[in-house]
């Protein structure tokens, strides 16, 4: 028997494999086709350092992760519905910014904000900022049916510019406990960072696999009209994604936030490549359509991966960026043929 | 924008801010603001290069159009501002630099901390405090930066020369305090021995390196055993808290506010035909001659734990204005 | 036929050619000798349009080897060569939406020297449609035209190009009546002038009409090559399908007893696009909206289904008021659509063959909107093995499928609510004879099953199980046939010759109308600099 | 009557009534429809200040626009054959800076070179080392077929690390004259880069219109597979346009290192996206086969005039960047209105 093809990791997981011949699907195997380009680079960690090994070092990897992932997540939601997001790498910084804007008190610290509200509400308005943000980029697509790129890449610049000009350019230190208690706590030993990230990559994953709405999103960018004709409320469904992303942006801004103790003012800035990146190599289609959740986050785990084993080999600092792309561009290459699959 | 200043009479000054998203240039902007509006020369309305040396060239001659007639700079690319300054030169507009010195193209004074100054501090710094043997990690800035390039290779060659047996991990970083983390975090898993950090850019990796340390629970107050020995550039006030509190150990003030104060003092000077010579300044630097006009090196203290609370330091002046 | 072979305008033989696990071609021959009007037939998927990309190196064969006239096909790449050698209109549209109608014509073959000189172009492109009795501004970007004057830019580009030999691939499909008399009287022409054809269509009749020779895929191989004269239908789709048919459907007599209504319009109307329509549609009723494609009996089902929302008039099912121009709505209401272009609105290309049939039922498939992946493929099962669907399984990506394949999984997810009334428009489009009276058959079995069904077509044989059939012309509905109309009186309603009620009759085709209205005036220049 | 046709609300809600009315026909418009804003902007800059008018003023933005213009002139090439080149940024700097590398005196200079060439070769190399660039990017896109925009990301880091890894991050001055000369030199009183720039646009404007090769570019991004079928060469052609891109790339940083004296470190670091900006609401379609080299023209001056506007208005320099953010949707929004075409 064969099996639909869901497109939840976890759930192709635990399929017993198939009987029919399994290069007959290459759906199936896009999702993995970067295991071997993770364990390359695990070989050639253990082999530059001993220290790779240790968990100490993984569960680094794994943190530094965290706050990109979740933007990945949110992109690739948005990917996968047929769109596109660039301002989700300037709502990681904006959002927290804004937040803590209107619950900072107004004199003392050395950001004075509005103390409009109370400390504790900036983990929700940040999470709102994140919302508005997606809300309005599905204005720009849906309503006024300008270039998606083109719509969030102003944005992008727009929103960046609005957190220089709150900020006045300044990082934000001192934030409230409870802003910054998630991007820093420990929960059983490791950073809860890395718990939430990795429950959010299972839930969107389960959401795509099980419920009606996730696998809609699907059809929605595999075919709007054809979506809308089975009776999708398309529109409705990508505003409410193109929500969701900034959401998950300005929830990793919170964990930002956290892991480096103070809003920085170029949080984020210049993100959204490696977002694409991850999620493409990771299998995600910039066509909409294709591609699961796990797959964007083994992309994740690449890319940081590789910056990892580069500072264990001491590459000189000369030449990072130059290998960093180079690495690209092979990981792109071996999950295009160990997925199978022409690229566009 | 409503143009500042009353005596338009020796004409305006241009002013170009590099960029606006650090907090270095950030204080530096609001320094150079207050001086304007506490009786300063005249000025054009601020332009923002936004870190683009091609928007720095419009920008200056933008200001020109509008009838600058002494421009001050801050170009974060020293040659390909060349053929700019060579034009300037042509209408006879002087140019206070900034922060950086311009490798070629006439400039009537350049203003700025010797950066490699900072390199040599700091290695000095470490190397005593470390007695001469251990392991250091060095945040570096952004390799394409002329700043960043010059503290890297006093850095190094200070090591090599002075305290060959300390080891150096140089991690590049784009001035990204994310990164700088990263990396620091991988560098410790690999040599939980680390003695000693050179950041850099306080106001790009304090924070972040601070955190990363408090999860590690390396963070051991200055003194104490296991404590890594920090030290940073810039000096901004959050440095100075961190030093009181005891967490980093010494800083390298680059004075923003006298940034200000003599870019605007010589720029007025340059409107007013004034003339300069090499040698020791009334405000406790020296002018020194260099290939292309004069530079005014402003010292830039070391700010160690007996120092930290000096009035002239610029982050202990009163709140800025906002 | 070997007495041909040296000379044979086209020889093709041994040919293979595989995409993954499909064999889409296993060692396949064919040959058209110089003049001759071939037919090649088969079902969906049988290898045709395959056959087709290969005879004019678009695709590369796995095996096999193709000459013209005796010489060797040119290389596989110099696809230039190969149009000299070969004309072809494709399945798939092949022209460029954003580039006007006259650069279409001439895309990769603009006469003259170094630089293009438009005016010119567009004079002879002008003359070039006028044969066709096409008259759209040669300005117009192919975007902004109808379907029907698409593919005669496509027919027109391909006939006009001189070559000996011109292969269609379903040039019918997505033409209506008046154009396909064109279309016949042109190839006429050409015959005459000693061109060859090979002519795929799933119209046998268009076959009988047109060709001398046929030849018969089946299951990726050819089967029969015979002369048409004197060759039976019957032998033709046996031959096709491989097995002997069951009686073709006879046209229904005598409208059966008619239940209550489940759907009901009142003035029902979208300007420009029909007039108020007063709709009734009872249980175990199949009714026919016969209309040219542009004639607005298509707007008519897309208003009904929710698509478009109607400036005037009401829709109820079973007596219950639907809110209209919202399809969610429209399906709960219990109204189910097969839309016109499977490839458009109907499919999702890269899910599976079970995502694709349960698309408008996933709230069914599990508790609080989940979707259970075992009760989709349960579901999906049962609908491939209803609709008889060939596939390697649930699993399998929906665009591997063959076209008749892909038309039943559409129907399947319209069927899969158990709608109250089917809306189907031309719900046997490009489907072969065989999968043709499977979806018509279950068309009438739903209405049989108590509910209604309406099919917007202009296809005889799709309105042939109908119980009633209702003539669209412009819009407005000009005459109502019971069961058991005579194909003339119909298609002369369908075009607005008779004006209403029954039609002075005459054989079909003669004095036809265009069904379709004039084109749309849109000019357009191609994007060129200042 | 005829949107019948084509029965889908979305396809008729953006088809033009068919009654003959020429503004009803987008394609004559899409690339006027950026000249509305340039007026605004212009009238605006007179209004701020009376030093915008000055020809001073106007020839400097117009040379300003130079060498992004270039890049945007390759870009659209590369877009109306439906593909997308981001390296281009990276091309910039990196093929100056190989070529001097190539020719400049071993020892002396305060940046090393191999001297393998005489000085006067630098000029052809540069051109060439863009070629090579633009047909690696070719190699990955048609023959890995790899998708695009992420092989590109990775050849943008890979060659921006290139770059630094040559130049140590300097930037190098005292570049052979014959290479900075057409940079720096003035024609008729007007720079002659601006010259070229407008000639380079002029000739890529009348082959896209009237040459049989620049019309297939239309075809192949409009619909490969019937430029196939209709005996065009789509991957020759598409390959040539990618080296045509690489080449125009590398020749804006021949013009950059004239005009600034130097190539800079960080040269043409980050536009990208305002090529892109440029572009698109210049008219050009990202999805291939749409928009004109003159609407792309537009776009680059609109963004420059914008700078130029902002910096005389005297705009604070903490809101810049938030501004320019704006500018560009209100832009994209503009043109998208103008052309009257749903853009997404
Ligand atoms: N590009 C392709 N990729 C994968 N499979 C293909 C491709 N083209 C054709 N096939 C497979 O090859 C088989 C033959 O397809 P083909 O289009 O030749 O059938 P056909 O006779 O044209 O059908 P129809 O009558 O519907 O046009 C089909 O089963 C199809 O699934
Ligand atoms: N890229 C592809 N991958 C998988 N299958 C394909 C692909 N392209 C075409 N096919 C299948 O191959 C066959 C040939 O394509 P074609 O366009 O002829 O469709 P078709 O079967 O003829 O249906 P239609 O008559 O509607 O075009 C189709 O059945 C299509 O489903
Ligand atoms: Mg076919
Ligand atoms: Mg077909």
């Amino acid at each position: 028997m064969t099996e639909t093809a869901t497109p939840s990791a976890a759930d192709v997981a635990d399929r017993p494999p198939p009987r029919r011949r399994p290069w007959a699907e290459p759906a199936r195997w896009r999702d993995f086709s970067l295991v071997p380009v993770i364990f390359v680079l695990g070989v050639i960690g253990f082999i530059v350092s001993p220290a790779f090994l240790t968990q100490d070092n993984l569960i680094g990897v794994i943190q530094q992760s965290t706050e990109l992932g979740l933007l990945v997540l949110g992109e690739a939601l948005i990917l996968i519905t047929g769109r596109m997001d660039l301002s989700l790498e300037s709502t990681i910084g904006l959002a927290p910014v804004l937040a803590l804007w209107l619950v900072m008190p107004a004199h003392g610290t050395r950001f004075a904000g509005l103390e409009l509200f109370p400390a504790w509400a900036a983990l929700p308005l940040c999470l709102a900022v994140g919302a508005a943000v997606g809300a309005v980029n599905g204005f720009l697509m849906l309503t006024l049916r300008v270039n998606g790129f083109i719509a969030t890449l102003g944005m992008l610049t727009m929103l960046r510019g609005l957190h220089v000009g709150i900020s006045e350019g300044r990082s934000i230190g001192d934030v409230p406990e409870s802003f910054a208690y998630l991007g820093k706590a420990d929960w059983l030993g490791v950073p809860a960072a890395v718990w939430i990230c990795l429950a959010l990559f299972a839930l969107g994953g389960a959401a795509l696999g099980y419920l009606r709405h996730g696998r809609a999103l699907y059809a929605i960018g595999g075919n709007p009209e054809a979506a809308r004709a089975a009776g999708i409320r398309v529109d409705r469904l990508t505003w409410i994604v193109l929500a969701v992303g900034g959401v998950l942006a300005a929830f990793a801004g919170i964990l930002y936030t956290g892991h480096y103790g103070a809003v920085s003012a170029s949080q984020g800035n210049g993100w959204i490549f490696q977002v694409f990146a991850a999620a493409v190599i990771g299998g995600i289609g910039l066509k909409g359509g294709r591609g699961t959740l796990f797959g964007a986050l083994t992309g994740v785990l690449t890319l940081q991966l590789v910056i990892n084993v580069m500072t264990l080999g001491g590459v000189p600092p000369l030449w990072t960026q130059f290998l960093n792309g180079m690495i690209i561009i092979v990981a792109l290459v071996i999950s295009r043929f160990t997925s199978g699959e022409k690229q566009d | 924008g409503c143009n500042r200043g009353s005596d338009t009479a020796g004409g305006r000054i241009g002013i170009d801010m590099p960029r606006t998203d650090t907090d270095f240039w950030n204080s530096y902007q609001q320094y150079l603001e207050k001086d304007l509006d506490h009786g300063g020369p005249a000025a054009l309305p601020l332009s923002n290069s936004q870190n683009d040396i091609a928007k720095v060239v419009s920008n200056v001659q933008a200001l020109t159009d509008q009838g600058a007639k002494a421009i001050v700079m801050a170009p974060q690319d020293t040659g390909a501002i060349t053929a700019e300054l060579q034009r300037l030169a042509e209408k006879k507009i002087p140019v206070v630099s900034v922060d950086t010195r311009p490798d070629e193209g006439k400039v009537y004074m350049v203003v700025r901390a010797d950066n490699r100054a900072y390199g040599e501090k700091s290695c000095d710094y470490l190397g005593r405090k470390l007695g001469g043997t251990g392991r250091v990690a060095e945040l570096q800035g952004d390799l394409s930066s002329i700043n960043g390039r010059d503290r890297s290779e006093a850095f190094a060659s200070c090591m090599r020369k002075k305290f060959p047996k300390i080891t150096v991990h140089e991690l590049a970083t784009d001035w990204k305090g994310e990164v700088a983390s990263g990396k620091l975090q991988s560098l410790l898993a690999q040599h939980p021995d680390l003695d000693g950090i050179y950041m850099q850019a306080g106001g790009a990796f304090l924070r972040p390196t601070l955190a990363l340390l408090e999860q590690q629970k390396r963070l051991e107050p200055a003194g104490s055993e296991g404590h890594i020995t920090i030290i940073s550039n810039d000096g901004i006030p959050d440095e100075l808290d961190a030093i009181r509190a005891g967490t980093i150990d010494a800083t390298l003030s680059q004075p923003a506010d006298l940034y200000a104060k003599y870019a605007l003092y010589y720029a007025k000077a340059g409107l007013d035909g004034k003339t300069f010579r090499p040698g020791p300044t009334d405000h406790g630097s020296t002018i020194v001659k260099i290939k292309n006009g004069l530079e005014d090196q402003l010292p830039a203290p070391l700010v160690t734990k007996d120092t930290v609370d000096d009035k002239k330091l610029w982050a202990n002046q009163p709140a800025r204005k906002k | 036929m070997e007495t041909h072979d040296r000379a044979a305008a086209v020889h093709a033989e041994g040919i293979v050619k595989r995409y993954g696990p499909t064999v889409a071609l296993d060692g396949a021959r064919l040959t058209v000798a110089p003049g001759e009007a071939h037919a090649l037939v088969g079902r969906n998927g049988a290898g045709k349009s395959t056959l087709v990309s290969v005879l004019t190196g678009m695709a590369r064969p796995d095996a096999g080897r193709v000459t013209f006239g005796g010489a060797p096909a040119p290389d596989w790449g110099d696809t230039a060569a190969w149009q000299r050698k070969v004309a072809c209109v494709h399945q798939k549209s092949m022209t460029v939406p954003e580039l006007t109608v006259a650069e279409n014509l001439y895309l990769g073959r603009f006469q003259g020297t170094r630089t293009i000189r438009w005016r010119a172009l567009h004079t002879r492109a002008r003359e070039l449609l006028a044969e066709y009795g096409v008259e759209v501004d040669t300005a117009a970007r192919i975007r902004d035209l109808g379907v029907e004057q698409r593919q005669f830019v496509e027919i027109a580009r391909a006939l006009s190009g001189g070559a000996r030999l011109v292969i269609l691939d379903e040039p019918t499909a997505r033409l209506d009546a008046g154009g396909i008399d064109r279309l016949c009287a042109k190839l006429r022409g050409l015959r005459a002038q000693g061109v060859a054809f090979l002519f795929i269509s799933h119209h046998l009749q268009e076959v009988h009409e047109l060709c001398d020779t046929v030849t018969v895929f089946r299951d990726a191989r050819h089967v029969l090559t015979a002369p048409v004269p004197g060759l039976a239908k019957e032998a033709l789709v046996a031959a096709m399908t491989g097995e002997e048919t069951a009686a073709v459907r006879k046209p229904r007599t005598g409208a059966r007893p008619a239940g209550e209504p489940v759907l009901r319009t009142e003035a029902l109307a979208l300007d420009g696009h029909f007039a108020p329509l007063d709709l009734t549609v009872r249980a175990g009723e199949v009714v026919g909206l016969a209309g040219a494609t542009a004639g607005g009996s298509t707007a008519i089902g897309e208003t009904l289904v929710g698509l478009r929302t109607p400036d005037a008039g009401r829709i109820a099912v079973r007596g219950r008021p639907v809110r209209t121009g919202s399809v969610p709505h429209a399906l709960d209401a219990g109204i189910g659509y097969v839309p016109e272009d499977r490839h458009r609105e109907g499919l999702i290309p890269g899910r599976s063959v079970a995502e694709n049939a349960t698309l408008t039922v996933t709230g069914r498939l599990g508790p609080m909107g989940t979707v259970l992946p075992s009760r989709t493929r349960a579901f999906a099962r049962r609908m491939i093995a209803a609709l008889d669907i060939r596939t390697t399984g649930p699993g399998q990506p929906v665009s591997g499928l063959s076209g008749g394949n892909q038309q039943k999984v559409v129907i399947a997810r319209a069927l899969a609510r158990e709608p109250a009334v089917l809306v189907a428009i031309r719900p046997t489009n490009g489907v072969d004879v065989k999968s043709k009276d499977a979806l018509l058959g279950v068309v009438r079995e739903v209405a049989d099953g108590g509910s209604g069904a309406v099919i917007v077509s202009d296809e005889l044989d799709d309105l042939r199980v109908c119980d009633r059939v209702l003539a669209v012309f412009h819009g407005r509905v000009t005459a109502e046939f019971p069961a058991g109309w005579r194909d003339h009186e119909l298609v002369a309603a369908m075009e607005g010759v008779a004006v209403a009620g029954r039609a002075p009759g005459g054989p079909p085709g003669a004095a036809r109308g265009r069904a379709a209205p004039g084109p749309p005036d849109t000019q357009g220049t191609e994007g060129t600099a200042p």
